[in-house]
């Protein structure tokens, strides 16, 4: 099992250049010029050729990369011209809240994805099934930032239940920084009170992000699993007398879960950069909201690093459920 | 329908009575069993032979009531499974005889383990939930903890394990079914099938997947292990010499209807019903010329709209109008041999 | 609202609401905290170089000027100097410190300190320095002794007193020892080296900023313990947030907002008219509209009226400048009149329209849409096609910088920042702003002329004449659309006392008096 | 099975499942709208930008059945002019991307060897990158406009249809007739156009047709950031985050535009499950 660790880690690498290599040829590419924006509306002509300078924009292209790469791996992410401040040091701050939010949007998927699918499929074109299939459906196709404005009128202004956007409540102080997600934190500091006021402002959000990647996952797991139902074993198993709850827990799930799992990996990464809308709606300060700032200011440096940690998460993330694949799933692991 | 009972003679442990299915589709409704009869008697090994969508495995299968409904309708008939009508038993009921009463093996070893679950769990949940029944199986008595009988299944599997020729049981037990040859997965699922030591198995196709070689080892470790212990077994099948190998009795169906059953050294070395002599003339001999396989003229109806009373009617020689009045009742003077057709009467044959 | 009414009944009795409980300002451990929600992000702390509302809140709570501004209309009142005196010609001023001011460390805002913090600005040249570049002379700043101060002027300059509150006095012992290599920009851009009753507690850049009141200010008043400016983009969350008392204030309303907010008992609408006026630059140096006839008959076919309507709590301008400041009663601005607006046009190159011309606006900028929206549809009466494209700030900005890049059609809002019509009239008309995006192109030299001749008139009635005189050519000459003066659009809670309103960036909250109930 | 019973067999399943009967009705009443949008409109002038302040946030009413928003127009009018730029933009981001992907997916699966390799990679990696912020910040980069928002779009649009047309293409390339057609001298390019493209083209029309319910959104999703129109164009996207400072007064100003982008979407998706089940019942749901 190691070496197919080892192996499919050795093959991220290339990619991750790759990668590297395609945002910086992005930054590039985009018309708009970075040094005049940096430099400021009233900076003269020298002092903008002196920032181009400072940028490294007289040099070749591929020295240019070259410096980019070898300042990535530094830490050196360019400077925002919004925070004034190092890239990286704003990725710190924003990417916890994203990663929170996400997070969060992928526990209410996969747990009620998966419940949905199963019942779907084993009360298979009965109402349930039905209905289930016609949400799903309107599920994904309700478009995230639509839905957002729709619980906040309904639960925030209306009934007044959740809060309107943010992370937490002003006043109150945010529990000790460690893996900088609130929820988390809270848990870690053992900090009751706080966790349910994170939760508070989490669980809007993170009902607008989880949607449509809960629609999905229950038309896949609905789909694998009547694949399953039909197979052979399960009529062997069912003819030598085991009870149905036994054959859904143990027999249909572990076997329809290892088809679901690439979507609920691919998901993960569409969310990562899915963010941007229902952030800029509940004003969550994610990644997202800060690249649609960095966008609006045309600020190369913040979009191609939030670009750069959305593809680099995406990749590794996708290389941990394909790891987690062949952990459910023995033919791969033991080949 | 005669529901009174079977009152004089002893109860049999299986009795299929003027047994009617109808299966829906895009097509239409499919009349596929046309008033099976069938009697199997304990210990009595009965090969069920006929070509490939006679109806012989969804007899099988209704009798542990796994066909689904819709889109199967059972129209008319009775199964009676020790006297009991399994068509009328609530599911629970029925859940308790599988597998503790009725054992089923199928055709397919590569596809009928599950893949992702470890081999010798899988018996062990088999044997587990038989001892929630029956816990003496595992020998433990009724108040035994759920751990205590989880413990015991585990080894009863590995017992029965070996005793389907698997070496060093224990071990292989921790391995996956890709990790074992056909021949090897067919015996962990006859275990399977045996480890409750069922009155009767039902064997759906058990050889057809599997090289001669391998065929002729597990017909032979079937009859010894069904032999010792007086299982019953409904062997389906469509190749007459492994009926010929194992089977004691054997009935041969065609179009949904038994045509002749009875003893298999009987029916096979004389074969009444023109169908069954028609199948026999077809089998290969040692010794024979090319080109002069016989083949039987025609093609298996259409069982939407079936021909109307013996369904071989249109292929058979020996046809008149009086075949087409009504589907011919399986007679015949005793057990050893009975025939369903209108020009062939009882007394003719011993 | 009817139905909305019975919602939020029906939802009292729900016991999730009550076991939620959403969190009203509670008093967190009895601390007294002021929330202030804005839309504007602190990005830069230094008070010689950040611009903005928001900076300008922080400077005002955390450094202090020589003086400060209140009330409305505004007044001067002293505030690190206690009393000045001027000299008849206008050109020297003296001031006396007030010896209990001491900056955060304790020691006492020396003459020093106000010298040392001047010529930073002048030498800088960033932020509000160009209030007073051209102006004070940097050799003319002389610390006479360590209470009184001294400052020679290059020419008289009336609204100097004015622009004071904006020049904020550094701790020179602190910058010196951060100087660094850009003269101590970076230490100052995320550090505070002032005299304010508060100073930064927590900076989330993009999110809040948390002050507190320091332990011994030289200058008591108000019962804060801190505050914190709160970022929410979204006016509407703004409305909200302070509707259901999730804020004190809310400092980026629309007219919608303030609409809605008007039956609420719990909160205080400030609707006060400001030194803020928009209009719409004309490209007069290249393109169609270099032609007065054509910017004559644009500014007769504008639909002013549905400029007004759009902006909601906002007053027509009645001449280039702000209303009281200096205004001439007897002005007559151009009003929507279709007959005049074509006569003018059959006068100019386009008797009969038929050309195209392009407006920019801010993308994000909800008002300036709404009244492009206004310019097409007006325009449309004359034949004339509009192209509008929204643009980001940069580009903007960037393309001002020749008068063939600058579009046609350019809106700009102008704050007055100090109470004087030299503010407005400097920024906007005279040639000296043209490539800058305050005037890219407008270039009169009788203009120039009469601005430059109004900054050294000391004598109020001679500035009045000239002022007039000015706004007169300014009409005749057309170079803007002349539009609304939008009102301030503030609201508080109830329970926030002695919070007086000044129309000179009143948006940037100062907290010295104000107290929770 | 004859031509005519596949034909039967295939409205069968279309009929069996009347939800997408209901999509290709929606489908077909909004290409309909998008074309004549101006003429179904009650207020067509107000779609080119004239506006009527007097008539400020009026509720929705006899005259104005979805109100007005806050420059006086009828909301229902600029729904409906705003069908065009959300469904053609839609409709052109898939048109393209299919073009673009189809192309580079052939030459990879036809070929094979290292230029399958490259233009493959090149296709995952742009598949791990943030479609919707590399889409924004091109969009933002190229400034307003429809074609600017469509390129930025099918930018990251394209490699979905790249990695289908390369699979069907390599299952193809093995067939009978083409290497039938190979012996007979066809070059490879006349082979890939005439014998290997007519045969996949159901799964590129499944896809697509699925694919233009996402386009829409993400064209929506661009507006609602504020970045893809240029004013007076009615687009939903920019119509819902305008209105969006109206909730919860003035809720029809931003309810209608929402539900526009929400019946869009859905109406595509019903046609694309229907369409998939009939032309390419491999993977079936």
């Amino acid at each position: 099992m190691l070496h197919y660790i080892v192996r499919r880690i050795l093959l991220l690498l290339p990619v991750l250049l790759g990668l590297s290599m395609m945002v910086f040829a992005i930054g590039r590419l985009l018309p708009g010029d970075p040094v005049l924006l940096a430099a400021g509306p009233n900076a003269t002509k020298e002092e903008v050729a002196a920032l181009a300078v400072e940028f490294g924009l007289d040099k070749p292209v591929a020295v240019q990369y070259w410096n980019y790469l070898t300042g990535l791996l530094h830490g050196d992410w360019g400077r925002s011209l919004q925070s004034r401040g190092p890239v990286l040091e704003d990725l710190k701050v924003f990417l916890p809240a994203t990663l929170e939010l996400v997070l969060a949007a992928m526990l209410i998927a996969v747990v009620f994805g998966i419940l949905l699918g199963l019942l779907a499929a084993v009360k298979r074109n009965g109402w349930i099934d039905y209905s289930v299939r016609l949400v799903s459906l309107a599920s994904i196709s309700m478009p995230r930032f639509f839905l957002g404005l729709l619980l906040q009128l309904v639960f925030a202004m209306w009934l007044g239940w959740a809060s309107l956007g943010g992370r937490f409540p002003l006043i109150a102080s945010p529990p000790p920084l460690v893996t900088g997600m609130l929820t988390i934190d809270s848990l870690l500091a053992g900090d009751l009170p706080s966790f349910l006021l994170a939760l508070q402002y989490l669980a809007l959000p993170a009902m607008a992000m989880s949607l449509s990647p809960l629609a999905t996952i229950t038309r896949m797991m609905r789909a694998s699993t009547m694949e399953v139902l039909q197979q052979d074993y399960m009529l062997t198993a069912r003819a030598l007398g085991i009870p149905p709850g036994k054959l859904l827990r143990k027999y249909v799930l572990r076997n329809a879960l290892t088809s679901t799992l690439t979507v609920i990996g691919l998901y993960f990464g569409w969310l990562l950069g899915g963010t941007v809308l229902v952030e800029s709606v509940f004003d969550w300060p994610g990644i997202g909201l800060y690249a649609t700032k960095a966008i609006m200011m045309q600020d190369f440096m913040p979009i191609m690093g939030v670009v750069l940690t959305i593809g680099t998460l995406f990749v590794t993330f996708n290389l941990l459920i394909d790891l987690l694949y062949g952990v459910i799933n023995p033919k791969v692991r033991l080949g | 329908m005669s529901s009174t009972l079977d009152q004089g003679a002893e109860m049999s442990l299986l009795h299929i009575q003027n047994l009617h299915l109808s299966m829906h589709s895009f097509e239409g409704d499919a009349h596929v069993l046309n008033g099976v009869e069938l009697k199997i008697e304990k210990g009595q090994i009965w090969g069920l032979a006929g070509e490939t969508g006679c109806g012989k495995s969804i007899t099988g299968l209704s009798i542990s009531r796994l066909v689904n409904t819709p889109p199967a309708r059972y129209l008319d008939g009775q199964i009676l499974f020790n006297g009991r009508d399994v068509l009328k038993l609530k599911e629970s009921d029925m859940r308790q005889l599988r597998g503790r009463e009725i054992g089923m093996i199928f055709q397919d070893p590569t596809t009928n383990l599950n893949p992702v679950l470890r081999v010798g769990e899988q018996i062990a949940d088999v044997a587990y939930e038989i001892g929630r029944i029956a816990p003496e199986i595992l020998g433990l008595t009724a108040t035994a903890r759920a751990s205590q009988r989880k413990k015991a299944a585990q080894k009863l599997g590995v017992d029965m394990l070996e005793r389907v020729g698997i070496a060093n049981a224990a071990q292989r037990a921790r391995d996956y079914p890709h990790q074992f040859s056909g021949g090897m997965r067919q015996r962990v699922l006859i275990a399977m099938a045996l480890v409750g030591q069922p009155k009767l198995l039902i064997a759906d196709e058990p050889t057809t997947a599997l090289d001669v070689t391998l065929q002729a080892q597990v017909l032979k470790l079937l009859s010894e292990l069904v032999s010792s212990s007086g299982t019953a077994v409904l062997m389906i099948t469509h190749n007459l010499g492994a009926v010929a190998q194992i089977c004691s009795h054997v009935a041969v169906m065609y179009a949904g209807h038994v045509v002749e059953s009875g003893l298999t050294q009987e029916v096979l070395s004389h074969p009444q019903h023109p169908y069954t002599r028609a199948l026999i003339a077809a089998l290969p001999k040692p010794g024979i010329q090319r080109g002069t396989l016989s083949t039987l003229p025609g093609r298996v109806p259409n069982l939407i709209d079936p021909p109307p009373g013996c369904r071989f009617a249109p292929r058979c020689a020996q046809a008149s109008h009086e075949c087409t009045l009504a589907v011919p009742a399986l007679v015949g003077k005793s057990d050893t041999h009975r025939i369903a057709c209108v020009h062939v009467q009882p007394e003719v044959f011993a | 609202m009817e139905r909305r009414s019975i919602l939020k009944g029906a939802a009292g009795s729900a016991v999730i609401a009550s076991t939620l409980g959403l969190p009203a300002i509670a008093q967190a451990q009895g601390r007294k905290i002021l929330v202030i929600a804005a839309g504007q992000d602190i990005p830069n702390f230094d008070p010689h170089v950040a611009t903005g509302y928001s900076a300008s809140m922080l400077h005002r709570n955390t450094y202090d000027g020589l003086v400060r501004v209140v009330g409305a209309p505004p007044k001067v009142v002293p505030h690190l100097a206690s009393s000045w005196t001027i000299s008849p010609n206008g050109l020297e001023y003296v001031f006396k410190l007030n010896t209990a001011a001491k900056f955060h460390d304790g020691t006492p805002v020396t003459a020093h300190a106000v010298a040392y913090s001047f010529k930073r600005t002048l030498r800088l040249g960033k932020g509000n320095a160009w209030m007073i570049a051209g102006v004070v002379d940097p050799n003319g700043i002389e610390a006479v002794d360590v209470q009184t101060v001294r400052f020679k002027l290059l020419k008289p300059f009336a609204p100097f007193l004015s622009v004071l509150p904006w020049q904020f006095i550094v701790n020179p012992v602190l910058v010196e020892t951060n100087k660094g290599s850009d003269d101590g920009q970076e230490f100052l851009r995320k550090n505070i080296a002032g005299s304010g009753r508060f100073k930064i507690k927590r900076a989330e850049a993009g999110n809040l900023y948390e002050f507190e009141r320091v332990a011994s200010p030289w200058l008591a008043g108000g019962n804060l313990d801190g505050a914190i400016w709160k970022i929410v983009r979204e006016t509407s969350s703004q409305r909200l947030m302070v509707a259901r008392g999730e804020v004190h204030f809310a400092v980026d309303l629309t007219s919608e907002d303030m609409d809605s907010l008007k039956d609420n008992p719990a909160v205080v609408r400030v609707l006060e008219p400001e030194f803020r006026t928009f209009s719409i630059k004309m490209n007069t140096a290249h393109g169609p509209l270099a032609d007065i006839n054509v910017r004559k008959a644009i500014s007769h076919v504008f639909n002013y009226q549905g400029m007004l309507d759009a902006a909601g709590y906002a007053q027509l301008m009645v001449g280039p400048l702000p209303p009281g400041l200096m205004n001439d009663p007897k002005l007559k601005v151009p009003r929507t009149d279709l007959e005049m607006a074509k006569r003018y046009l059959a006068k100019s190159k386009y008797p009969n329209g038929g050309i195209k011309l392009t407006m920019v606006y801010v993308t994000g900028l909800e008002q300036q849409r709404r009244w492009s929206l206004v310019l097409l549809d007006s325009l449309k009466k004359l034949g004339i096609e509009l192209e509008i494209k929204p643009t980001l700030w940069p580009d903007m900005v960037a393309s001002t910088k020749t008068p063939q890049t600058t579009a046609d059609f350019f809106p700009v809002y102008q704050t007055g920042n100090y109470a004087d019509p030299d503010n407005v009239a400097f920024a906007s008309y005279h040639s000296s702003r043209n490539g800058n995006w305050q005037n890219p192109v407008y270039n009169n030299p009788k203009v120039d002329a009469l601005i430059n001749k109004g900054r050294g008139e000391i004598d109020p009635k001679k500035r009045a004449a000239i002022y007039a005189e000015l706004q007169q050519v300014l009409v005749d000459d057309a170079p803007d659309i002349f539009g609304v003066l939008e009102k301030r659009r503030l609201a508080y809670r109830k329970d926030v006392q002695n919070f007086v309103f000044t129309p000179v960036a009143s948006n940037a909250i100062e907290l010295q008096n104000l107290s929770l109930k | 099975m004859n031509e005519s019973q596949a034909w039967a067999r295939a409205y069968y399943r279309l009929r069996q499942n009347w939800l997408s009967l209901v999509g290709l009705v929606l489908v077909v009443f909004l290409l309909v709208v998008a074309l004549a949008g101006n003429q179904l409109a009650p207020y067509p002038e107000h779609i080119s930008g004239s506006v009527d302040t007097a008539m400020r946030f009026q509720a929705p009413s006899s005259a104005h059945w979805m109100g007005t928003n806050e420059m006086g127009q009828d909301v229902l009018s600029l729904v409906l002019g705003g069908a065009r730029i959300s469904l053609f933009g839609g409709l052109a981001v898939v048109v393209l991307a299919a073009v673009v992907g189809t192309m580079v997916g052939a030459v990879a699966g036809y070929f094979g060897g290292w230029t399958d390799e490259v233009l493959m990679r090149l296709a995952d990696l742009k598949l791990t990158l943030p479609g919707l912020i590399l889409a924004m910040a091109v969009a933002a980069a190229l400034g307003a406009g429809t074609m600017n928002m469509v390129l930025a779009i099918s930018l990251s649009w394209w490699p979905g249809f790249a990695r289908l047309v390369r699979g069907e293409v390599i299952s193809k390339r093995e067939e009978v007739y083409v290497l039938a057609a190979r012996a007979l001298g066809a070059g490879s390019v006349r082979i890939m156009w005439r014998h290997i493209l007519p045969n996949i083209l159901s799964p590129i029309i499944v896809k697509m047709s699925l694919d233009v319910g996402f386009a829409v959104l993400t064209v929506a999703s661009l507006g609602f950031v504020g970045i893809g129109v240029k004013p007076p164009t009615p687009e939903w996207g920019l119509m819902l985050s305008t209105a969006r400072g109206f909730l919860p007064d003035y809720w029809w100003t931003a309810i209608f535009p929402g539900l526009a982008i929400f019946l869009t979407v859905l109406s595509f998706n019903l046609l694309g499950d229907g369409l998939r089940d009939v032309l390419d019942p491999r993977s079936r749901r």
